[in-house]
């Protein structure tokens, strides 16, 4: 698009990724993301045009796959859309033509950074990093919590397999505390 | 009976004999001139100055429970008068004078111990904010001093000066602030007002006030009623509950407070200290524990307890600091009611209700306050009119905009 | 403290902030009230000792304000409510 | 010596042997062992020395209730104080160290104190010590200081990482004995998420120390079956080496897990500890009991210990304390102790049975209706006197003594939440009260249920009733003895002094003292006399103490009363309270879009909040920081500067009240400004004190962008959310934070818009972007971007936003495109110095006490609307004409210096309070200028621009002569931004 190089929330031009035991960190930075909030009395034309465009709008506490949109609950009435950065690097500009004015959209891209991480079972790493009771949770939950002091965004996608959508400007410490916990578990 | 190192050693030689009572346990009588609600510090040193100092006669304290059970039995014991803004500095300068000459005052030795205050500095902000306070404590008579990081690295080397996310850039310095031994304070004035017949009554809960056509005539008791002339009431913690008595509300809410104690080590820490870049503040004892404690839990609360994750915030603040003290072990938590009231600032006033005067809302500076708010209040109650450096705690000051907030942060009481 | 989120069940206290009375939803009307009526509305406090309606904000979560009633000598807490919808019932518009 | 005091049995590991010292010198023991158990079984008795007295002590338990058997465990940086030795588990090379003597344990010039203990008794030190005045803090108080204490403490980081964590379960069981471990068995089988944690580092509590069967089993082995099956559970987690430390609101409990503490030092990336704070449903507690003593004269020396210790050292450790043992008891569970002692083949040659009647056991002297009245040995027991029934007295030869006053059960969690113990005649104890934690139960000993019969019952009935389960498992057989006890507390005799707290040296003479000088509330007997403040929080002996200030005031022990416990269970290490949260990890940090671009230019940084911002980027041969701040200013003001200003805080605002909305919030009006402008915003608190300022654009209709100041970013969008839902519900307003989402630069100076306009696709002339003007734009070819024609500098100045991701690129091609106009990046300090200059209000002015009014922005609060604060700024404290005004300030000779923080006088008025005019908020040295100016709030300021005045800064004695001039210093006609 623009001749503007991209760097990645840790300063560098390609995504990191961590191995340490069972556990890989992966950074995620091929998905755009945007806030979509119900205008008030304009949760039905939302949800019509929401199916219409693809993306999902899940109940609290869900994360919903779609196509080629998916969507996570965040607070009442407002959703993180998800979608793949290369199509959807304007996905509010995108939102905005399919959701009209029924919705608040506003660009969320670059205010996180996100980790994906797997392991055969993400339970231990978890319990020592926030107080999502993460075993009990169906697939697809997603919450806001604390990870060492920062409020990130916790979505499973099953026992062995997450993501976190944390502030980005403190990427490096919250990957810090991540591979901190990895090292003490296992 | 007059104590002193003689009478120690008398006593000693002859088996401990001699030794009387600190105090009675009278019944209550009918009637007093005098009642002041609450037998913790501010009410004990409210009784003993008025007998003392104002020359009153007839005057009870009634204490709910036991003597010296409320916020001066619980706290982190500490003396100073580094206040910011003229409503405050006048008064805690007084009582950290009426500090440096109380134990000759009531033959008690509680242990006034002027060690130091600093609180660290570890921003330019700060600085600019502790050289204003600094400038005003000198200007109102008290003193201080700016230390440099060297000077603080000086007293302190072990301190966090080389890994510190927020490195020490100095402290403000108290020299003259320090620590008590806190119960000792409670029955050094308990014996003083003994002694000049106060009547200390224990176990007696106010459970009504009596009054009529504006006027306060008597409290209905646990132990039956009694009348008085006037009541001032000294229940910080539970300003609310008793103040509802007279149907007031009052710009205040109870919040808890978590103070916390280590095992007793041998010495570590000279003087008092704050940490500017979290919740914590640290002294310690002469009997080695080191007396601690940090922001209060943040909720509405009376029930004495608080809960973990202010435990945490505190000794993250501690370790951070300090991060010799990872292998000293933490041995007793414990909760106050703190009267936190709306811009961080006592009342010491009378209210709309004839006869009926009020000290309370001292958030969690109390114990520091106790001579002064107890000379203040009985010279309130004995002359009806204020003490010139409480002249400022009053509770129209809300209503008039004449706030008294050294922090800044408005009308949220948990934020004090 | 755990608090029973009424759209994300039981939460932890900590994720909250704290503010104080619910009776500070019930703001006057500026261009009617005068100083008094705000000073009681901001400064006066009944601070009971027992149940009490309170505000707490769940910024580590949803963002929602609730109305928590809880014993403050217990701590015991008996209902957990939208602070909007309080709001509403309360008769609070735009 | 090789480990002269070993037996047969017991459950440590003979096969292999475990080195380690004591005050230096070598001893031998096993795995399975703890430092106490390993040193008497080396036939070392003696341990360490009392708080006040320094009497010789020896260890009196074998648990986590150990009062006198604290040592310095490890060395160095690893240095640990207080250490119990009875649960310190031995490891190779393992270094322990007594403590509170000198110079040695054996030879302590402090036990100077015993001798002198008459001088000593309880609260002298209120009575003394108070003539000269100035002699406390110069004399008596740091003698007191030194003299006190226990262990030392090391001034070294410690090099362990501790960790946190959080864990979930339906029943959490609070010790592994036979009710804990029959409870969790329940629970697990009915498949129920399970936790069972246990101090020890084995489970199975006192099974493990006595010799009953549990069904076909000895308790031991059924304990071993029952954790082997509970460990085949998915749904159970068993956790050893794991303190409870408390029951917090609602369910949760803190619990501390010792990881390593048994390793010499933890494994690479390990932690020593972790804090978990668990979140149960319900939560049983099953801590078992603890043993009290007897107070008799001279009950301390090392060698009297508890009978079940005694007995918990032969069964479990395989080690008699002494050769020639007794027991003293007032019920049968003494029996116990010399029948296992005698079965494990060690002389008992007597038991003191304080009864006058009661079970013979075969082969031992009793002494029925006996009690023991004084003791000798000073390093340890030599004998002991007895008063037989008939009066006389007997002295008999003995080194070791076990006491047995009764058990009282381990309430302490269930009082966390105040709840009162209440007394227990039966048992003569105190047992759990009414209002424990709700969803609490307590089984066992702990509950007063004595028998192991009764444990495993309980412990089975506690997690049927807690879980609502229709049935547990079948209950094997096991012992069920009765309890029989006569109160004994206190051997009344003689002169001397019976110990009560052992570790504080409280005795029966200072509880007597107390009562004579009426000290007769446990509270006040508790802080008079120091009883059960010791590092043990009084768990043997607080009862005995109470016990007889009820026999001196003649009320019963109901009537008398108990204090209360409070968390933690056991002390606990604040690194474990702290965990990962410490040096540079203290707080998290958030790092700027342009930081590592400005690492690379070696940029020196400063914490603001959690955000590292650039604070000046010195030049080769910049030696101080002044320069670089200097030629940042000046290059700025010349020609152009840019400034990374990602931190202020960012909110979108969108709705179709948005602008009714921000109405509301700000003092002054926003509803009324045009698409595509800005406008500088004031928002107050209720109380009417400025709460916040900045620049808020509409960037369409229904859609604004507000923002913050960097401190204040978290707290107005709180505000915001307030409002939103708690005022005006029913407005159409969405809110979210794009703080991050955006990499923002200041770009200011006369060349701000050339420079710009080598980057940004569209017309950004002045016709085309006016001053306040804001809009969507693209730069470099088409990527989006937002610009604002704000100024903080009083320069020509935009503000320019492109996604995050984008902003160091973008920043280094403003550089690289605009080379012509020499562009510099500039820090917070230029910042600093071009606001001040031109007379804005931040972080200094901005204090929480200052009214619109006081920073010369009265005008802005708007009295045509209703919004936060208009109402109560308008007390007549807040609108003072005398008040405070924001005034700007330089120094008459202009190389003097100023100083933030320094306050106005008149000239000629003495420095006292009284004349005090105000203080200056901010300083800055304006190179434009030439000198230093300031900016202050200055009473009547307004009225008194253009005097004379002083400021003066009485911490560094300096006085200095000052003109009040605008604080608008810099361009005052704002030509420049407009420009």
């Amino acid at each position: 698009m623009a001749s503007l190089q991209p760097l990645t929330a840790f300063g560098k031009r390609e995504p990191v990724s961590v191995t340490h035991g069972p556990l890989t960190i992966t950074e995620r930075t091929d998905i755009a993301l945007a806030s979509v909030a119900v205008r008030k009395g304009r949760a039905a034309d939302l949800a019509k045009a929401a199916e219409k465009a693809g993306a999902p709008l899940p109940g609290p506490s869900l994360h919903q796959q779609g196509s080629p949109c998916s969507a996570f609950w965040t607070t009442p009435e407002m959703w993180f859309v998800e979608a793949p950065f290369a199509s959807h690097e304007l996905i509010a500009d995108l939102l905005k033509s399919a959701l009209g004015d029924a919705a608040s959209i506003t660009e969320q891209t670059d205010a996180w950074v996100a980790f994906d991480l797997a392991a055969p079972d993400l339970a231990p790493l978890l319990e020592r990093l926030c107080n999502v009771d993460y075993p009990s949770k169906p697939e697809g939950y997603a919450t806001r919590t604390v990870m060492e002091h920062l409020g990130v965004y916790l979505i499973k996608h099953g026992p062995g397999a997450a993501r976190i959508y944390g502030p980005r400007s403190s990427a490096e410490s919250l990957l810090h505390a991540i591979e901190t916990a990895a090292h003490s578990v296992w | 009976m007059r104590y002193s190192g003689f009478r120690v050693i008398a006593e000693a030689l002859t088996g401990h004999k001699g030794w009387k009572p600190v105090w009675r346990d009278p019944d209550p009588k009918p009637d007093y001139d005098y009642i002041i609600i609450g037998g913790g510090g501010h009410g004990l040193a409210t009784a003993y100055y008025l007998a003392k100092e104002f020359g009153q006669a007839r005057i009870a304290v009634l204490e709910k429970g036991y003597l010296g059970g409320g916020n001066v039995g619980r706290n982190t014991t500490i003396i100073r008068s580094n206040y910011l803004l003229d409503g405050n500095e006048p008064f805690y300068e007084f009582s950290l004078k009426l500090w440096e000459g109380l134990e000759q005052d009531f033959n008690y030795n509680a242990m006034v111990s002027q060690r130091g205050i600093i609180n660290l500095i570890h921003t330019d902000a700060q600085r600019d904010a502790a050289t204003r306070r600094g400038n005003a404590m000198i200007l109102h008579g008290a003193d201080a001093r700016l230390l440099s990081r060297d000077e603080v690295r000086q007293m302190y080397p072990w301190l966090n000066f080389d890994n510190a996310r927020f490195p020490i850039k100095g402290a403000l310095m108290q020299p003259r602030g320090g620590t008590v031994r806190h119960d000792a304070v409670a029955w050094g004035y308990a014996r003083g007002a003994d002694q000049r017949g106060v009547d200390l009554i224990q176990n007696c809960e106010v459970t009504g006030m009596r009054i009529e056509n504006g006027r306060i005539k008597g409290v209905e008791t646990t132990r039956g009623y009694i009348g008085a002339k006037k009541v001032g009431v000294a229940v910080a913690g539970s300003s609310s509950k008793v103040m509802a008595h007279a149907g007031m509300r009052l710009p205040i809410e109870s919040h808890v407070l978590q103070a916390f104690v280590s095992e007793g080590l041998k010495p570590l820490i000279d003087g008092v200290m704050t940490f500017g870049a979290g919740h914590f503040y640290v002294s310690q004892s002469d009997k080695g524990g080191l007396v601690f404690g940090g922001d209060i839990d943040g909720y509405n609360s009376y029930a004495q307890r608080g809960n973990l994750p202010v435990i945490e915030d505190v000794a993250e603040g501690g370790m951070a600091l300090m991060p010799a003290i990872g292998r000293v072990r933490l041995l007793r938590t414990w909760g106050g009611i703190m009267d936190m009231s709306m811009d961080g600032s006592p009342i010491i006033d009378k209210t709309h209700i004839e006869g009926l005067y009020f000290n309370g809302g001292w958030c969690y500076g109390g114990f520091k306050a106790t001579p002064a708010s107890g000379w203040c209040f009985a010279h309130l109650l004995a002359k009806d009119e204020s003490h010139i450096t409480a002249r400022a705690y009053r509770f129209d000051r809300f209503l008039k905009g004449l706030m008294i907030d050294e922090k800044g942060q408005g009308a949220t009481p948990n934020l004090h | 403290m755990i608090i029973h989120h009424p759209i994300l069940g039981p939460r932890d206290a900590q994720e909250f902030v704290y503010l104080g009375d619910a009776s500070l939803i019930d703001r006057p009307d500026g261009m009617t009230a005068g100083v008094e009526a705000f000073h009681d509305y901001l400064y006066q406090r009944t601070n009971p000792a027992g149940e009490h309606q309170e505000l707490w904000y769940h910024e580590q979560g949803d963002r929602s304000w609730l109305v928590v009633t809880r014993n403050t000598v217990t701590h015991e807490i008996t209902k957990v409510e939208l602070a909007r919808d309080v709001a509403r019932a309360r008769g609070r518009t735009k | 010596m090789t480990q002269s005091h070993r037996i047969a049995g017991g459950q440590i590991d003979r096969t292999k042997t475990l080195r380690f010292s004591f005050d230096g010198l070598p001893y031998q023991g096993h795995p399975g062992d703890t430092l106490a158990s390993a040193l008497l079984a080396n036939g070392v008795r003696l341990m360490g020395r009392s708080f006040k007295y320094h009497r010789p002590r020896g260890p009196i338990s074998a648990g986590s209730e150990e009062p006198n058997a604290l040592v310095e465990l490890r060395t160095g940086a690893r240095q640990e104080p207080n250490t119990r030795a009875t649960v310190a588990e031995l490891f190779d090379g393992l270094e322990a160290k007594s403590q509170n003597r000198w110079p040695s344990l054996r030879f302590d010039a402090m036990g100077i104190n015993d001798r002198l203990s008459t001088f000593f008794a309880a609260g002298f030190y209120y009575k003394t010590f108070m003539w000269p005045k100035s002699f406390w803090e110069k004399l008596y108080e740091p003698i007191i200081r030194r003299a006190a204490g226990l262990g030392s403490v090391t001034r070294e980081e410690d090099p362990d990482a501790y960790d946190k964590g959080f864990l979930h379960c339906d029943l959490l069981v609070i010790g592994a004995g036979p009710a804990g471990l029959m409870a969790a068995l329940t629970a697990g089988r009915a498949g129920k998420r399970v936790i069972l944690a246990d101090e020890d580092f084995r489970m199975g509590g006192r099974l493990n120390a006595e010799t009953f069967t549990v069904g076909h089993a000895t308790g031991a082995d059924w304990a071993a079956a029952t954790v082997a099956e509970l460990a085949t559970l998915p749904n159970v987690r068993l956790m050893t080496r794991t303190t409870v430390i408390g029951a917090f609101d609602h369910g949760i409990y803190g619990a501390v897990e010792r990881v390593s503490d048994h390793l010499p030092t933890p494994a690479k990336g390990k932690p020593r500890q972790i804090l978990w704070r668990i979140y149960t449903h319900r939560a049983i507690l099953a801590g078992g009991a603890t043993e009290r003593p007897i107070a008799f004269e001279n009950n301390d020396r090392p060698g009297i210990m508890l009978s079940g210790a005694l007995r918990a050292y032969a069964n479990r450790w395989g080690v008699k304390v002494g050769e020639r043992v007794a027991v003293f008891t007032n019920n049968d569970d003494g029996l116990r102790t010399a029948k296992d002692l005698q079965a494990k083949g060690v002389d008992v040659v007597a038991v003191i049975d304080s009864r006058q009647a009661g079970e013979l056991l075969p082969g031992i002297r009793h002494l029925q209706g006996a009690e023991v009245i004084d003791t000798t040995g000073r390093l340890g027991l030599k004998s002991i006197t007895v008063r037989q029934a008939n009066g006389r007295s007997e002295i008999i030869a003995v080194d070791a003594l076990g006491l047995s006053g009764g058990w009282n059960p381990n309430v302490n969690i269930h009082s966390h939440h105040r709840s009162r113990p209440v007394y227990d005649a039966g048992i003569t104890a105190f047992v759990p009260g009414r209002d424990g934690p709700p969803g609490l139960l307590v089984a066992g000993a702990a509950a007063g249920q004595m028998s192991t019969h009764a444990a495993l019952k309980t412990g089975l009935d506690a997690a049927v009733a807690a879980l609502e389960l229709s049935i547990g498992p079948d209950l094997p057989e096991a012992e069920d003895a009765p309890i029989r006890i006569t109160p004994l507390w206190h051997v009344a005799h003689g002169k001397g002094r019976a110990w009560i707290d052992q570790q504080n040296d409280v005795t029966d003479k200072d509880v007597k003292l107390a009562k004579q000088e009426n000290f007769t509330s446990v509270e006040h007997l508790k802080r008079y006399t120091t009883l059960g403040m010791a590092t043990d929080q009084g768990k043997t002996g607080n009862v005995i103490g109470l016990a007889i200030m009820a026999e001196l005031t003649g009320r019963s022990i109901p009537e008398t009363g108990t204090t209360i416990y409070r968390p933690p269970y056991t002390p606990v290490a604040l690194g474990v309270l702290a965990g990962r949260s410490r040096g540079k990890e203290f707080r998290p940090y958030r790092l700027t879009p342009s930081h590592h671009w400005a690492r690379e230019q070696g940029a020196v940084f400063v914490e603001v909040g959690n955000w590292l911002r650039t604070q000046w980027i010195p030049k080769p041969g910049e030696t101080e920081w002044r320069q670089s701040v200097d030629r940042e200013v000046l290059a700025t003001r010349r020609s152009v500067g840019i400034c990374d200003v990602t931190t202020l805080g960012k909110i979108d605002i969108q709705g179709t009240d948005a602008g009714a909305f921000l109405d509301r919030i700000y003092a002054n009006t926003f509803s009324t400004l045009p698409v595509g402008k800005c406008r500088y915003g004031l928002m107050l608190r209720e109380d009417g004190i400025v709460f916040d300022d900045g620049t808020t654009a509409r960037m369409g209709e229904h859609e604004y962008v507000m923002t913050t100041t960097t401190a204040n970013a978290v707290t107005v969008f709180r505000h915001l959310e307030f409002c939103r839902q708690c005022l005006w519900p029913e407005m159409d307003v969405q809110l979210i934070s794009t703080t991050e989402a955006w990499a923002q630069f200041s770009v200011a100076g006369p060349n701000a818009r050339k420079l710009l306009e080598k980057v940004v696709d569209q017309d950004i002339s002045d016709a085309a972007f006016p001053y306040m003007a804001a809009g969507n734009i693209t730069v470099c070819g088409g990527l989006r971007a937002r610009l604002f024609r704000i100024s903080f500098s009083g320069e020509l100045a935009y503000e320019i936003a492109v996604p995050t991701r984008y902003g160091d690129a973008l920043l280094r091609e403003m550089l690289a495109r605009g080379a012509e106009y020499d562009p510099i990046v500039y820090g917070t300090e230029a910042l600093g110095v071009m606001r001040v200059e031109k007379g804005h209000v931040a972080g200094g002015e901005l204090n929480g006490q200052s009214t619109a009014l006081n920073m010369g922005l009265g005008r802005m609060v708007s009295k045509k609307k209703d919004s936060i604060g208009m109402v109560l700024s308008q007390r007549e404290g807040l609108t003072d004409e005398n008040g405070y005004r924001l005034v700007g300030v330089k120094p008459v000779d202009p190389n003097a210096k100023l100083t933030a923080g320094s306050h106005f006088l008149e000239k000629g008025a003495a420095p006292v309070a009284a004349n005090d005019g105000g203080w200056l908020t901010s300083k800055v040295y304006s190179p434009h200028l030439g000198h230093d100016i300031a900016l202050g709030y200055l009473k009547a300021g307004d009225k008194k621009i253009g005097q004379r005045m002083r400021i003066v800064n009485l911490l560094a004695g300096l006085d200095t002569e000052v003109e009040i001039i605008s604080p608008h210093m810099f361009d005052p006609e704002g030509e420049r931004l407009r420009g």
